[in-house]
């Protein structure tokens, strides 16, 4: 008979799937796994460990299997490190072994057994320290011996959806228990969620959700569900959904894990949990082997062994290593007591077992040892409750004798734990370890190739603590998380230390209960999704007519518009020179616009400003500046007002989100009394700033009902119109020097406007201009921004703004001026620089010495803030924040740059290089 | 105490390993010491190890309230780099990079230290142009530093995607070649086992619970095993530094925070250098066992739970499929969080306290990890001297007093901003 | 007073989709303190109608008020942000699930109602969500400059469904 | 007038406190929709000129940080844009329930 038993099952043996494992080709069925598929057909090994490349087979048959791990798929869809027993199978299936070179079967690495003693845990703290530039050699090798699976190399074409939720009542695990939950709480009329990794029964009127695994719990009742979508899905539909799910209330119904047993040589293939021999049989009718032998420590043994049985498996014995007065008696089955395994046989399978009784000690009385031939060992070693979504949200754990375990002790509100994942249930059970002095390794980890004796030997070298042992071992650091091997190394451990196991602790569980595919947890924030970009009204137009992006926040801002074969720095050279000349219009939309209304709007603008607000008179702006309350500036803009209690303010655009906040900040919470609403406008204008001597006549050649003329419109008026029939407002405020105007007409006409602006100055040879022309122009006119000159460690005065401090009033920020760190001597202040020469580039991020070589201890005198090339003065000048700076006008200084091996000697001068008196930009 | 070598590990091999030595004995506190450590991360194990090995005291203790290295530094990226710009934390953390160095053979103990470099990503040529001030910054100081174009970084991270159509696209990046990675849990074994063989008794599951002082300054410890007495008392409880400062009555400019961090399942060696995204935040990197190790952002509120929420998690993952989209299919393994003191200017604390005989390390943020053997040799210099050494005069608490604070990012007194 | 009918959208040069439906016709105006001429909503997280003006309650003292036809006139001070806004009409059963994608908010139909509304968060976008009296449709608000990214991702997440 | 509002008072709905922050206008919402915003305990010198050095210096650097319960400022950034008072145990993250007063 083969190993697939005729009838029973979950599977369909209408529905016949082929699939390949390491190339060749198998056949399972409908409703198996790749697990049950795998050992249908005979295939008992399956990957190999990781340190010291043992055979490893299928130990487990769900999500509690540390060995099976085997890579699914090709390509860019290759997965690697997937347990075997949780993929279901589909038709065209292909997997792969892992960690192994050449072959499954024959593996290079596995001659690492043969020098494995001299490999215990740790070793790699002990040696490879010498001669110290060989490490990089050494950790070369581990690192390729190490990992498991390989990545893939190919983008992941498939699709992930993230889900929010809400429910009443959420059941994790679809076992007996949590089933009757769930029918119990929907009956009470909730809105009931049933969740198990596998595929559970589905009662009326529950959600219920397969291949689904409550994976962790955070903060305010939110579970992380991540479903795995079926092999049968849509093309189209997401490979898995990460659920973000609100419960108000939780039943845990987890169940239990069973335990493996610790002896020599007890991870060979064909060594496996019985109740995961008695999956196979019950859901797949799978044969896990022909000839079985159980060794337990609890009476679960008895009733598994009948079932095995009657499932065809022959069971030659059960090695029962309690000492019992009575035995069970099973037909058909030799029953042992007080006996042990103590070693197994076999390459590439189980041939047989090694059995011995044990001592008044519990250790086995090698003399009195004696073979079991068999195929299939099946452990049982008690059950431990799956405790860990109960833990990761602050319940505490006890350890109960009688089943040698874990369980919830306190309570957590809004989690309820019932069934077997609170020790319900469960058989009595003794001790997993019965002590043997064979020679082989007795793994406690069968992932990390964790063995009793590492353990042993932790605890010799003082690693006693159990998160030590952790660490120093690796021990449940696999990619199951030792979900069968913790307790056992607690056991250990305890017996090491002869300590109780109860008082040996217990480490930590972190989510996820399973590792979650990190696409899952990206969701839908991949590509374009990643972040969100904003538009201006303009945006189209710039795209259209060729203009180079730089990000600005969230924003793509024209950086330059080059000409037809125009080199970058030609394009900005000839936009800057444009607008001094000429004229030139830039896309200011993304600066922030605060709208302010209320009585109390002039005196919150005072308090917020450095410079004083009161006097601001209808029709008129003014420029600002914030400090933060440590006196840092913070941000600047201008303020215009529109009507008596109604004023528009601007800010950077970097800026738009934070001074939003500080704001609202000041006034929710440090002067509640003052009567000021906030609205962000930004989105509702779209702003054009039109500099440049021509920027009048460009203006006067609009079809607007507005007076450009100096008189009508002064510098720092503002004037509401139309222009083409399009309501606007005209704002005479300049950041380059030049005569400039602001345009702002509502977004929705933004690109209208635009257009018109062009066109009014097609004659006059407008242009557009860029982020990099507006940074040429605005250093050429010693305009400092947030950023480059004050970078959140400059004040005022460092600016050069002393002058705007406002000495009549009180302001964010003021106090902080007089304390001792913001006296004016010795702090950075911001000047301009000019190349000795008159023509060498200055380097952007350089920093100043005052000498032409670096020696280390060179004590620095300032950095460059902003470099650029001037057009206008035709040659390089800079900004730079240098120490008492404004102290060493005239001064040579070197600006070095050692990454790319440049020093320019410069020369401090005053930062505003054009037209200081600002003749222009009131003209 | 036997010596750690390859020698050492055959013969105890062909002996079962049965003879090993604990690494570090298990005292009973003694009545008092010279001078007490508080805190058994790696901070304060180097302090002690220093203050045996370099000032010869060997009347002191380390109290640590669980087990050796289980705060931060045994729940930290292990990100090793000296690339500050400031010079006051850059020769700091440059003197640190030189201990490193050295550090396996000095405490015979490998950690482990991999000098695979660290490349900050910059998205932007703004962002290019900071790198490209705090490059040459470090350059002045001495320490290496390069900038990377796009072409450059790509070749430096192969599987990196650097296209241009993406939303973030790669413009180059700032690297520093003798940044890295080391092994985090045995930098606070090695520093252990280091200062018990000079005489510190290391004293785990011990509390301290109050710290008594007279009108001289301070002359003990209130711990969970009794009232331990110390002349001289340095506090290195990263996290917890404001509730112990506090029971001396000194009020820090500190605020606790939670920082997380996630690891995937092992694989094969795919990257090969620690990699920082400067559009977000994010940092990854592969450790010798195989895991992809990845830190970012704060949670952003005060916290002592040691473990963080979701959002944040979601957030790496997001940075890191951008980065490398082809590592979409791996999993996460597990998710931890530490309990983090974030200072107001982003910068650590080290020195004098307003009260004789208390010194305090902490205030490390992000970034205590790759200081641990600077901190260790600067703190022991400061309690054996009651000086601060000049490494780490810039460092003082004091700095807040006078405003004079030392702040890399400009982001001002808000630390969920640093 | 802007044209409506000439405003450029947002969505200019993108196709349209069936599903989601972008209403540019509407006005909108945020209002501080008593508005004498329509009756706001007291109760946050609730919209009143009265002939065709919708008021949503956005903020203490504050509402938003959006209307399809003639733009009312009112007394007290306001911001106008007709222009400011992107808003897209959704049938309520499909907004249900494609919010869920990305929006936190409990849209259960047990929880939101015809006439609720509520501000939140989708793609880090600061959303206002009005479900539409008429029960059938839900509108979605987002700041005009991320009106295309939302689109984009809302078409996005409307793929798969239904689901 | 607009005013910070006193404590929060978290939900025991369902058993189940939680770090949803209620905001006292919106209701129940995701953290997600919040930004933090510091200590709120924390107040600026009415008169910041009177403030001496020390003072000063304590308001604008100095935090009690205390592990356990903890006052802090919140604000409803992608909602109504208050700024909330929230009392919540910075040990487990609960907000806590307080009487209302
Ligand atoms: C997720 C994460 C990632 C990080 N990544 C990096 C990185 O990549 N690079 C980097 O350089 N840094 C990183 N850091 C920061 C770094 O981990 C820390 O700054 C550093 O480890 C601090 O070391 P420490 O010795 O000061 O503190 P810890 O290791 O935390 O040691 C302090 C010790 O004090 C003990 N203690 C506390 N209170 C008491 C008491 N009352 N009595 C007795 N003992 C007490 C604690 O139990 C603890 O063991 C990261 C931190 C985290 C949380
Ligand atoms: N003989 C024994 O010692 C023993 C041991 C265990 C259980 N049992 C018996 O089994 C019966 C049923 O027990 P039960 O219902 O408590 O447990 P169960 O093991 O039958 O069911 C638990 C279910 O939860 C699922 N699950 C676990 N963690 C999950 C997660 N994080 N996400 C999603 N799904 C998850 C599992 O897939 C499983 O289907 C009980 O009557 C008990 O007596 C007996
Ligand atoms: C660099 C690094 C690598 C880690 N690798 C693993 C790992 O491979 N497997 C694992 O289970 N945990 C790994 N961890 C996480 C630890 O298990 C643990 O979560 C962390 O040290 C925090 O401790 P705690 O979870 O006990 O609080 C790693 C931690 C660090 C810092
Ligand atoms: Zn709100």
């Amino acid at each position: 008979m083969s190993l697939r038993l005729p009838t029973g099952g979950r599977i369909d043996r209408n529905r016949t799937l082929t699939f390949r494992f390491d190339g060749r080709t198998y056949h399972g069925y409908h409703g198996d796994t790749l697990a049950s598929a795998l050992l249908a057909n005979g295939v008992k090994v399956v990957g190999r460990s990781f340190k010291y490349h043992r055979p490893r087979g299928i130990f487990g048959a769900g999500s509690e299997d540390p060995s099976a791990l085997v890579r699914l798929g090709d390509g860019a869809r290759a997965e690697p490190n997937t347990r075997a027993t949780q993929v279901e199978l589909y038709d065209g299936l292909v997997a792969y072994s892992q960690n192994n070179w050449p072959s499954l079967k024959w593996d290079i690495s596995a001659a690492l057994g043969l020098l494995s003693r001299f490999l215990p845990a740790g070793f790699y703290y002990k040696t490879f320290k010498w001669p110290g530039k060989f490490w990089p050699y050494y950790e070369h090798i581990i690192r390729h011996m190490a990992g498991m699976g390989e990545a893939p190399t190919d983008r992941d074409p498939d699709r992930y959806e993230k889900r929010h939720a809400h429910c009443d009542v959420l059941v994790i695990g679809g076992g007996a228990t949590g089933l009757s939950a769930a029918k119990d709480a929907a009956a009470e009329g909730n809105d009931v969620w049933l969740v198990d990794e596998g595929i559970p029964e589905a009662p009326a009127n529950v959600t219920v959700m397969a291949r689904t695994t409550a994976f962790g719990k955070y903060d305010d009742g939110l579970y992380g569900l991540l479903q795995q979508s079926s092999s049968d899905q849509a093309a189209n539909a997401p490979r898995q959904i990460l659920w973000l799910l609100r419960a108000k209330r939780v039943v845990l119904a987890s169940g239990a894990i069973e335990r493996p047993l610790v002896f020599a040589n007890n991870d060979r293939p064909g060594i496996m949990l019985t109740s995961a021999a008695l999956r196979y049989l019950d859901s797949f009718a799978v044969r896990a082997g022909r000839r079985a032998v159980i060794v337990t420590n609890n009476d679960s043994a008895y009733e598994a062994a009948r079932k095995l049985i009657d499932g065809g498996i022959e069971v030659a014995a059960i090695i029962d290593q309690r000492h019992m007065a009575e035995r069970h008696e099973i037909a058909g089955c030799e029953v042992l007591n007080n006996h042990a395994v103590i070693d197994t046989a076999g390459r590439g399978g189980l041939r047989h077992v090694t059995i011995a009784p044990l001592d008044v000690n519990g250790d086995a009385v090698p003399q009195a040892e004696r073979r079991i031939d068999c195929d299939l060992l099946c452990l049982s070693g008690g059950f431990t409750p799956s405790v860990h979504l109960y833990s990761q949200a602050g319940g505490k754990l006890a350890f109960r004798d009688d089943i040698q375990s874990l369980v919830p002790d306190t309570d957590v509100p809004g989690l309820e734990v019932v069934g077997a994942a609170n020790g319900d249930d469960i058989a009595q059970a003794s001790a997993a370890i019965a002590l043997s002095h064979a020679p082989g390794k007795q793994f406690i980890d069968l992932q990390n190739d964790v063995t009793a004796a590492d353990v042993a030997l932790a605890a010799r070298e003082g690693y006693r603590s159990v998160e030590h042992l952790k660490r120093y071992t690796t021990l449940g650091m696999g990619t199951d998380q030792g979900k069968t091997a913790n307790l056992n190394g607690i056991a250990v451990l305890g017996r090491a230390l002869d300590k109780p196991m109860a008082d040996v602790g217990v480490t930590t569980y972190r989510p996820p209960y399973t590792p979650v595919t990190i696409g899952a947890f990206a969701g839908r924030d991949v590509g374009a999704f990643l972040a969100p970009t904003r538009r201006t009204p303009m945006q189209e137009w710039h795209e259209d007519n060729g203009a180079v992006f730089v990000p600005a926040g969230m924003w793509r801002r024209p950086h330059y518009y080059p000409s037809p074969g125009e080199s970058p720095s030609d394009a900005v050279s000839r936009e800057a020179r444009m607008v001094r000349q000429g004229v030139g219009i830039v896309d200011v939309s993304t600066l922030g616009r605060i709208d302010l209304h209320g009585p109390d709007t002039a005196e919150f603008l005072n308090r917020v400003y450095i410079n004083g607000f009161k006097t601001l008179a209808i029709g008129m702006c003014r420029y600002g500046v914030m400090l933060r309350d440590d006196g840092m500036i913070f941000d600047d803009g201008t303020v215009a007002r529109m009507d008596e209690e109604h004023y528009i303010m601007t800010t950077t655009t970097a800026n738009a989100g934070p001074v939003m906040a500080h704001l609202e900040h000041y006034l929710q919470v440090v002067w509640p009394e003052l009567d000021v609403h906030l609205t962000s406008i930004t989105d509702q204008w779209a702003v054009t700033a039109v500099a440049g001597p021509r920027a009048r006549q460009l203006l006067e050649n609009l079809d607007s009902d507005m007076e450009f003329a100096n008189q009508a419109l002064p510098f720092m008026g503002w004037r509401a119109g139309q222009i083409g029939g399009i309501p606007a407002q005209v704002y005479r405020i300049s950041f380059s020097g030049e005569l400039a105007y602001e345009v702002a007409v509502p977004a929705g006409h933004g690109q209208a406007c635009w257009e018109m602006l062009l066109a009014a100055g097609k004659a006059l040879d407008v242009i557009p201009y860029g982020t990099e022309a507006l940074t040429t122009l605005r250093v050429e006119k010693g305009h400092f921004v947030m950023g480059p000159e004050a970078d959140g460690r400059a004040s005022a005065d460092d600016i050069g703004l002393s002058g705007m401090l406002s000495k009549r009033k009180d302001f964010i920020g003021r106090r902080s001026l007089r304390l001792p760190a913001l006296a004016p001597e010795g702090r950075l202040n911001l000047v301009g620089l000019l190349p000795v020469d008159g023509k060498t580039a200055i380097p952007p991020g350089a920093l100043i010495l005052d000498r032409a070589t670096a020696a280390p201890e060179a004590e620095k005198a300032g950095h460059v803030a902003t470099a650029v090339f001037s057009p206008n003065l035709d040659q390089p000048i800079a900004t730079a924040m240098v120490i008492n700076g404004r102290g060493r006008l005239g001064a040579q200084l070197w600006a070095h740059s050692p990454l790319d091996n440049r020093i320019v000697p410069v020369e401090v001068v005053h930062p505003v290089f054009i037209d200081p008196k600002g003749e222009r930009l009131r003209a | 105490m036997s010596r750690y070598s390859l020698a050492s590990l055959v013969r105890h091999g062909l002996t079962g390993h049965r003879d090993w030595q604990p690494a570090w004995r298990d005292p009973e506190p003694k009545a008092s010491y010279d001078a007490v450590i508080v805190g058994g991360g790696g901070h304060g194990l180097a302090s002690a190890y220093y203050l045996a090995k370099n000032h010869g005291l060997n009347n002191i203790a380390v109290l640590e309230k669980g087990w050796l290295g289980g705060g931060n530094t045994g729940r930290n990226t292990t990100i090793v780099r000296s690339n500050y710009m400031l010079d006051g934390n850059a020769k700091f953390y440059e003197h640190g990079m030189k201990l490193w160095e050295g550090l396996s053979r000095d405490l015979n103990f490998n950690v482990m230290f991999s000098q695979r470099g660290v490349l900050n990503l910059a998205h932007s040529k703004g962002q290019l142009e900071t790198f490209r001030r705090r490059g040459n910054a470090m350059r002045l100081n001495g320490i290496d530093a390069e900038l990377l174009n796009r072409d450059q970084a790509a070749a430096f991270v192969p599987g990196m995607d650097v296209s241009r159509n993406v939303r973030f696209p790669v413009e180059g990046g700032l690297l520093q070649r003798r940044g890295g990675t080391a092994r985090h849990d045995a930098v606070a074994w090695g520093y252990a086992r280091g200062a018990d063989q000079r005489g510190v008794d290391i004293i785990q599951n011990c509390e301290v619970t109050g710290i008594r002082r007279d009108q001289h300054g301070v002359t003990g410890l209130e711990t969970n095993r009794g009232f331990i007495g110390a002349k001289k008392i340095g506090l290195a409880v990263a996290g917890h530094s404001t509730q112990l400062a506090a029971m001396a009555g000194v009020r820090l400019p500190i605020e606790s925070h939670v920082l997380q961090a996630v690891v995937s399942e092992p694989v094969k060696p795919v990257l090969d250098t620690v990699v920082t995204f400067g559009a977000a935040h994010l940092y990854v990197s592969q450790s010798d066992k195989g895991e992809l190790v990845m830190g970012g952002d704060i949670d952003g509120y005060n916290s002592f739970a040691q473990r963080g929420n979701l959002p944040v998690i979601e957030h790496f993952a997001a940075c890191l499929v951008a980065l490398f989209p082809q590592y979409s299919r791996l999993r996460i393994l597990r998710n931890w969080g530490g309990i983090m003191d974030m200072t107001m200017d982003g910068s650590p604390i080290i020195g004098t306290t307003p009260v004789p005989g208390l010194f305090l390390n902490g205030g490390w943020c992000y970034g205590g990890f790759k200081a641990t053997p600077a901190s260790g040799w600067v703190f022991a210099h400061t309690i054996a001297t009651g000086q601060p050494h000049a490494l780490n005069a810039e460092l003082s608490l004091d700095r807040f007093h006078t405003g004079r604070v030392l702040d890399e990012k400009g982001a001002g007194p808000y630390p969920w901003q640093h | 007073m802007p044209d409506t009918s000439q405003r450029r959208s947002a969505l200019a040069g993108t196709a349209a989709g069936d599903l989601i439906q972008e209403r540019a016709d509407l006005w909108i105006k945020r209002v501080y303190g008593d508005v004498a001429e329509i009756e706001p909503p007291r109760q946050p997280n609730r919209a009143t109608a009265n002939n065709g003006v919708h008021a949503l309650w956005v903020a203490p003292g504050e509402w938003l008020l959006v209307g399809e036809g003639e733009e009312i006139q009112i007394e007290a001070a306001s911001s106008d942000l007709s222009h400011g806004r992107t808003v897209f009409r959704i049938p309520a059963n499909a907004a249900r699930q494609i919010l869920a994608k990305g929006c936190p908010l409990d849209l259960r139909e047990t929880e939101f109602r015809p006439g609720h509304c509520a501000q939140s968060v989708l793609a880090a976008v600061t959303i206002l969500v009005h479900y539409l009296d008429d029960g059938e449709y839900m509108d979605i608000h987002v700041a005009r400059s991320y009106g295309r990214f939302i689109h984009d991702w809302l078409k996005d997440a409307a793929l798969t469904l239904p689901e | 007038m607009k005013k910070v509002p006193g404590p929060i008072h978290g939900s025991t709905e369902g058993n189940n406190v939680m770090l949803l922050i209620p905001c006292p206008h919106c209701g129940l919402r995701d953290q997600t929709e919040f930004s933090y915003c510091g200590d709120a305990t924390v107040t600026r010198p009415a008169t910041p000129e009177d403030a001496d050095d020390a003072a000063w210096i304590e308001y604008l650097y100095m935090r009690d940080n205390p592990k356990g319960p903890h006052d802090e400022l919140w604000q409803h950034v992608h909602g109504c844009r208050q700024l909330l008072r929230v009392g919540r145990d910075v040990t487990n993250h609960e907000i806590k329930a307080e009487d209302p007063s």
